[in-house]
């Protein structure tokens, strides 16, 4: 026998208050849970949807399946170990996470990395914006069922991942940042492989153009689904491409530069839509942008150490600093109070996908199942970033 | 949303995926042909014995305090002849327990007497999760492996600190 | 591809005949699945996707890899969900596999091979193809899972639009051939005329181009691939009806999946490319060689069929019906209408 | 001038606390020029109710009286036109107790001072609860601190100013145990339903740390027989210096 009602009453009563969950039961509708083991949620998402036939009534996500309490364990550790644990947080541009961690440290010490050093950083930033932009082209078709894009995003990411491992050790987790500078110099040879890969990547994103971006169905299944209006989006603090995509002309390398973003001459990529094709097509715009700001960056980057003088153990002065960046899954700060020990007082974690899927519950009433995974998709989450 | 059959978009995607089927394959075929990892990639530490002074300072600035280190004191000939004996200390255990590991080389940084390196060897995967536990004499078996620093890119300044 | 030639088994007791038959499909069934799955599933969509596939097993770029599969789901646990209505579960499957079996019974691959020549070949093959939709909701109810049912309902919906598009494109070939069986079909191919012009005969392609299209679009949406995979979207409801189902039994799905690919094709390819008819030979040598050319006319149609799975993202289940109802029923109508009025024309 | 009525109520808060003289704030000038408008917007709707400003590393940090969290979420939005909302969240400015197994003398233990100091824009109590609001149009931002009562933590919800607000202050809840007067449904996120304590209070203890000796502690053993029987006092030395 399928489900009886006696048995869904029982399920509800059951998980529903274990989780306490926001969603009230009627007549002729079913509770579905969209994970947290569901392919669409890339991780430990779980999305406790009210349907009306395939309709969503009421959506809550529910989060903490990955719950790691990054702002505790920070707590407990020393500068540099910390810089270990962060750059898990959004392990697909792990590069990007420890950056705004160790700005937040500099600030306080009042130390400056050298030219060398902030422009290797951007470069590397950058590069793990490829990485991560890539994969969410490719993502994005095997969410609305195409299977082939999502390998090429994983073939293409491979050229933009073999850089960084080449230049700081790990593919993943880099960890080459230091508070006053880069743990080494980049290996020789490495600039003129990084040109090379670019180019790929500007041939990747063809493909991904003519594979996914133009193709009738990908459109049909993106184009007016789950359209956020900039003023909302504000509201709830989505940030990053989610936001640009909706028209908001904001992006923190140029509004509130950090690193060599002042130097670079870049375009930042609005589109009025707001819906997920938006989205897909300003991360599409933004990857060829990057790769065109680590070829201007490799062109000009200025010659001397990566490291500034710093004190052999180090001892952030009492203080405490903001640093917001611009990652590639939107804006991530660290909120990094010190009390003169060798590790943080308390570091409050804000990380982008937080706050882009808290918009979840407002954007997914009324969308059918399929646009629920498409809405998913295009909001391009990392489940380490949402949970920390 | 109006569906137009038989547009560019449809035909495009058909030539990309007609294109890749005549292209080679990115595929490494694993066990039987291996993919380099760059110099600098960590892939597994190396410990060099001798050097080691059994000063627990790798041990202690692990994040994940996944070093074990036990060691006793001995007796050495003096320095110069004719001097006092002294007093050293001799590496009884150091196990790194690679389950635990989440390979940031803080340890490999922090040590001052360079008894720690990395490899990028990475073919030691364990079916027991107890085996990943790498005593001293694995460890130092992977002194072979560690490789030669690399020259540094164009206007860099002084040699490379890498290990 | 048969070999039970009507001439030679007057002999044969009837049950004996009929036991050969039925184990002659048996056979050939999971061997043209096996087929597809091989060079579609695991060679042509890895080496789209810029992989190699399969590489190992069996030495020769892992051809036995599918047969591996498929000794491996033999030998794993029977699995049924605690609240799954155990019978109906169980024949969910066999509903599915028989319906693809059926049709193998009337595709022509020669002029004597064929396991029965019916006179409404087409249509038998079009009706018992539809019954796997009986199949698939009985799998998605008896599963006792969310995922599950929602994906039958989708395939019951999605596989009943389908079926009429299928049927109506079909309409334009019988009518140009006059007949519904489908040896008669080949023939008719085979003797036509293009513009006075009968060397290659006339495969239907050429005048039921428009047909040909729909009925590969609704043949695409009959065997649930993308961009029509909905019932079993693995992104959204996970596998669909299939979620719940393992070992053997998920082994049937997959089988009567690409048996009936290749039943399909093998239809397309009968209908409208000229079956197993070869220009210039006759009798026995067309019976040796009427099966390799059906063959390869079934792999060409296939390729079509898996090269659209493997680069189309998956339209929403609102979209495929108003795609069936707005633009394929209409279409396939107009289609019989000037097929109709060039019938009585020339 | 606003600033009048700033620097009034910052110089208390500096003679109260003397740590507060090592912060980088009390070196650099209180309030940065491109900062004063901003301050003024918001003193015109707050009046009193604003504690205290400062500029801190380049941004102006406001604290409000508990009773005006709300107003000013209000004026920050309206005045400023900060409509973003980056995050909210909270500080517990107590000192830790530090695991029994940690050595405070070791030079890596991340061991924190045990004297209680305050941050950027002070505080008169145990808990904060802090946010930042942006402008996207103005490229501005305004991080706005309030204290919370020790012995009843809470303050007013924004969810109705910001509505993304909502997780945040669900967040903050769970992980200091302040309430939100007027949050739609203040319930777990992180953690499971049936969770008790605030994980980032600092007297939650992070049993990781505490269950695991300090790797420190275990130091060389003396050597069998004798030890230090011929060594020198000076290699003895060297071998501690190392060890510890």
């Amino acid at each position: 026998m399928a489900v009886t009602e006696q048995q869904q009453q029982a399920f509800i009563g059951k998980h529903l208050a274990e989780a306490q969950v926001a969603v009230e039961l009627q007549d002729e509708d079913m509770v579905l849970n969209i994970g947290p083991q569901h392919p669409a949620t890339h991780g430990t998402l779980r999305v406790v949807v009210k349907l009306d036939g395939e309709r969503v009534v009421a959506a809550d996500p529910v989060i903490g399946y990955m719950h790691r309490g990054y702002e505790k364990l920070t707590e407990y550790r020393s500068y540099p170990q910390v810089t270990t644990l962060i750059n898990r947080i959004d392990w697909l541009s792990s590069f990007a996470n420890e950056v705004p961690f160790i700005h937040a440290g500099e600030q306080i010490m009042g130390i400056e990395a050298p030219p060398r050093a902030v422009y290797i950083r951007t470069v590397l930033t950058e590069l793990s914006r490829i990485a991560t932009f890539l994969l969410f082209l490719g993502e994005m078709g095997a969410q609305v069922g195409a299977i082939t894009p999502v390998f090429y995003g994983f073939r293409d990411r491979e050229y933009v991942l073999n850089l960084i491992e080449a230049a700081t050790g790990g593919r993943f987790h880099p960890n080459f940042n230091r508070i006053g500078g880069l743990k080494d110099d980049v290996p020789a040879g490495w600039i003129a492989e990084t040109r090379r890969m670019m180019d790929k990547v500007f041939e990747s994103c063809d493909t991904f153009e003519n594979l996914l971006e133009g193709n009738e169905i990908f459109l049909a299944r993106t184009k007016g689904i789950g359209i956020i209006p900039g003023d909302v989006g504000k509201g709830y603090g989505v940030s990053g491409s989610n936001l640009r995509a909706s028209g908001v002309d904001w992006d923190l390398r140029r509004d509130a530069p950090y690193l060599a973003y002042p130097e670079v001459d870049f375009k930042v990529w609005t589109h009025p839509g707001g819906d997920s094709w938006s989205r897909y097509w300003v991360r599409l715009q933004e990857t060829r942008e990057a790769a065109r700001i680590v070829v201007d960056l490799l062109d000009r980057l200025p010659s001397g150490p990566v490291m500034a003088k710093v004190p052999r153990i180090i001892k952030v002065p009492p203080g405490e600093s903001w640093v917001r960046v611009e990652n590639p899954l939107g804006e991530m700060g660290y909120y990094v109070v010190s009390k003169g020990a060798t590790g943080p007082f308390r570091v409050k974690i804000r990380s982008a996908s937080f706050s882009n899927v808290s918009i979840l519950p407002w954007l997914l009433k009324g969308v059918y199942v399929p646009d629920l995974i498409t809405i998913l998709a295009s909001l391009y989450f990392i489940l380490g970033d949402i949970d920390r | 949303m109006p569906l137009q059959i038989k547009t560019p978009g449809l035909i495009k995607g058909l030539g990309v995926t007609l294109r890749h089927l005549f292209k080679p394959a990115v595929t490494v075929q694993y066990p039987h042909e291996r993919e380099d990892p760059p110099q600098r990639a960590r892939g597994v530490i190396a410990l060099k014995e001798e050097n080691c002074t059994v000063c627990m300072l790798c041990a202690r600035e692990c994040p994940d305090w996944c070093i074990y280190i036990e060691g006793h004191k001995v007796k050495a000939p003096p320095r110069r002849a004719g001097g006092k004996p002294r007093t050293v200390s001799a590496l009884d255990r150091f196990d790194i327990d690679y389950a635990l590991c989440m390979y940031c080389g803080i340890c490999v940084e922090v040590c001052p007497f360079d008894a720690l390196f990395w490899t990028p060897e990475y073919e030691y995967s364990e079916p027991n999760i107890a085996d990943l536990l790498h005593d001293k004499g694995k460890l130092g078996a992977w002194m072979e492996t560690v490789p030669e620093p690399q020259p540094l890119e164009v206007g860099a300044e002084g040699p490379s600190k890498w290990r | 591809m048969t070999a039970a030639a009507s001439t030679l088994a007057l002999e044969i007791p009837w049950g004996v005949l009929l036991g050969a038959k039925v184990m002659i499909i048996l056979t050939l069934l999971p061997l043209t699945a096996l087929i597809l799955g091989y060079v579609f599933l695991m060679k042509m969509m890895a080496h789209m996707q810029s992989r190699l596939g399969p590489m190992d097993p069996g030495g020769f770029h892992g051809w036995f890899q599918l047969i591996g599969d498929g000794i491996k789901f033999i030998q794993k646990e029977d699995v049924m969900p605690a609240d799954a209505d155990r019978r109906v579960f169980a024949l969910a499957p066999m509903i599915i596999l028989i319906s693809t079996f059926v049709v193998y019974a009337v595709i022509p691959a020669g002029p004597r091979l064929v396991v029965e020549d019916l006179e409404v070949g087409i249509f038998f093959a079009l009706a018992v193809s539809s019954l796997s939709v009986i199949g698939v909701l009985m799998a998605g109810w008896a599963s006792s899972n969310k995922f599950a049912l929602l994906g039958a309902l989708r395939a019951a919906g999605q596989l009943i639009a389908y079926e009429l598009p299928l049927v109506l494109a079909v309409v334009g070939v019988i009518m140009q051939a006059g007949t519904m069986s489908l040896q008669g079909i080949v023939g008719a191919q085979a003797n036509g005329e293009i513009f006075g012009w009968g060397a290659v005969g006339n495969p239907f392609v050429l005048t039921q181009a428009v047909g040909f299209v729909l009925f590969l679009a609704a043949a695409q949406a009959e065997l649930t691939q993308t961009p029509f995979d909905m019932p079993v979207a693995e992104s959204e409801l996970v596998a669909g009806y299939q979620v719940e189902y393992t070992g053997f039994r998920w082994l049937f799905f997959q089988m009567s999946e690409y048996a009936t690919a290749f039943a399909l094709a093998g239809i397309a390819a009968t209908l409208f490319l000229g079956g197993w008819y070869v220009p210039g030979v006759e009798g026995t040598a067309a019976d040796v060689l009427g099966p390799l050319v059906l063959f390869a006319k079934i792999m060409a149609i296939s390729f079509v069929i898996f090269w659209v799975r493997f680069t189309y993202p998956r339209f929403r289940e609102d979209q495929l019906q108003a795609m069936a109802w707005k633009y394929l029923i209409p279409l396939s109508l107009l289609n019989i209408l000037v097929t109709g009025i060039l019938k009585v024309v020339f | 001038m606003p600033d009048d009525d700033l620097t009034d109520a910052e110089e208390p808060a500096a003679a109260e606390e003397p740590a507060a003289a090592d912060e980088p704030a009390a070196e650099e000038p209180a309030i940065l020029p491109e900062h004063v408008g901003m301050l003024a917007k918001l003193q015109a709707d707050l009046g009193d109710a604003l504690v205290e400003a400062v500029s801190n590393h380049g941004d102006l940090v406001v604290r409000v009286r508990n009773d005006a969290w709300h107003a000013a979420a209000l004026a920050a939005r309206s005045r400023l036109d900060c409509e973003y909302l980056s995050f909210i969240s909270g500080i517990d400015w107590t000192s830790r107790p530090d695991p029994p197994n940690w050595d405070p003398d070791a030079p890596s233990s991340p061991v924190q001072p045990k004297e209680v100091t305050y941050g950027a824009a002070g505080s008169d109590g145990r808990f904060q609860v802090f946010a930042v609001v942006e402008s996207t149009d103005d490229k501005i931002q305004v991080i706005l601190k309030t204290d919370v009562d020790e012995a009843d933590p809470h303050v007013a919800s924004w969810t109705d100013v910001y509505p993304g607000a909502d997780w945040h202050e669900r967040e903050c809840w769970e992980m200091f145990g302040v309430r939100f007067d007027g949050h739609p449904s203040l319930r777990h996120i992180y953690l499971p339903g049936e969770f008790e304590g605030h994980p980032l209070r600092k007297d939650f203890p992070l049993l990781s740390r505490e269950v695991k000796p300090w790797p420190g502690l275990v130091d060389v053993e003396a050597m069998p027989g004798g030890a230090g029987e011929e060594a020198g006092d000076e290699t003895a030395e060297a071998v501690a210096e190392g060890g510890e």
